[in-house]
């Protein structure tokens, strides 16, 4: 856990796929001082609208600067919680409804401090990641999607 | 000196702007910067935005340095 | 969500796959009110007992008193949060150091609602389901899991 | 009525035991059942345990009714 940590690219184009979770997963199967993982993963509501019903969220980021930021949450975070292990990953581009577009993953010897860390990471990058949804209607609009 | 400043726009904003980069003379503050959008660009006086100089957030007014990244950030909605 | 809930079989034999988990999440894709999944995987640790190093777990169970306890938990968790879906996996049997013996997963339209209450049910589970872990040494003798 | 009872060991209690499943005379009470089974497997004097009478458990001492299954519960350690 000593290893100096760089930014690492959390974004993927399109939507987060089952299969990459399972991997995901899978590789920690050598760490055998993990008790716990915790997994948050948010997907793409068909919501109603008054323009329209949700199909898709197109998302937008200032790449740099949502790196810079998800680095020092994670370094934060680290800190704060005895983990193994984190990682996070969120869509550009076109994600459908039912597709996933965020995926965060913690690891630790004891489930709390796995579980209290993504809570927290979660919420810390919906609120301070330069990130945007445009959620893309079926009357062909689109509205911008607003995290309460 | 390089006293021009590249302007990057993002979401709803890039969208009133109508485009995603701009490159201006420096207007000096982010208070100056954003009247001057604001003539320039209307649709602006009725939107949220913040700013960041040279991708770090800022939430008051504050000079903007020669050669500067400015970002026009609407509220966040990742996740 | 107002159809009738029965006691579903939460033992799997042996260890709980990645491939599962990803099935599991896919499931999902097609329930387009769902904004936010929670889950919380149980990892098997390489422990250093005093009486040597812990190379498995052999799980057994109280199966008939544990489905009827799970099924309480479920309902009070659904009472108490606005879910989508709710499901839980545990494993009998032998699951070796870096496999997966439970994994809990909730669904709901909101992220708060799916975390507090895949906590909550992580919580319950280790507390209230009789579940016992035979640690397995690489001495070959064994000594009896102590959740603490 | 069916003054037997079906015992049924698990974990630690099981192994101490020797078996998983006991067939005795009702005892009439949880503490008469434990001190018979003191007395029969005094490994278990030392041995934490709680019971479950049809698949409820019971924190303090009560009646087993006539053809219970009894359960001989040592500290839960799932997940």
């Amino acid at each position: 856990m000593e290893k100096e940590r760089k930014p690492k690219n959390i974004f993927v184009q399109g939507a987060i796929t089952p299969e990459k979770i399972a991997q995901s997963i899978a590789n920690h199967s050598t760490k055998t001082d993990i008790g716990g993982h915790s997994i948050f993963l948010g997907q793409v509501r068909a919501d109603e609208k008054p323009e329209g019903k949700v199909v898709a969220i197109d998302y937008s980021a200032y790449e740099e600067m949502a790196l810079e930021k998800a680095f020092e949450i994670r370094e934060a975070i680290f800190a704060k919680y005895p983990l193994t292990c984190m990682h996070i990953y969120h869509s550009l581009g076109e994600v459908k409804v039912g597709e996933l577009c965020l995926f965060v993953f913690t690891s630790s010897k004891h489930r709390n401090a796995a579980m209290d860390a993504c809570d927290k990471l979660v919420e810390r990058i919906k609120a301070e990641l330069p990130v945007w949804g445009k959620e893309i209607l079926d009357s062909d609009g689109h509205v911008w999607k607003v995290n309460v | 000196m390089n006293e021009v400043i590249l302007i990057k726009a993002f979401g709803m904003i890039a969208e009133k702007i109508g485009g995603s980069e701009l490159e201006w003379k420096n207007p000096g503050t982010l208070e100056a910067l954003r009247a001057k959008l604001e003539n320039e660009f209307p649709d602006l006086k009725a939107a949220k935005f913040g700013f960041a100089i040279n991708k770090k957030l800022l939430q008051s007014d504050a000079e903007i340095p020669a050669g500067a990244e400015v970002a026009l950030l609407p509220p966040f909605s990742g996740g």
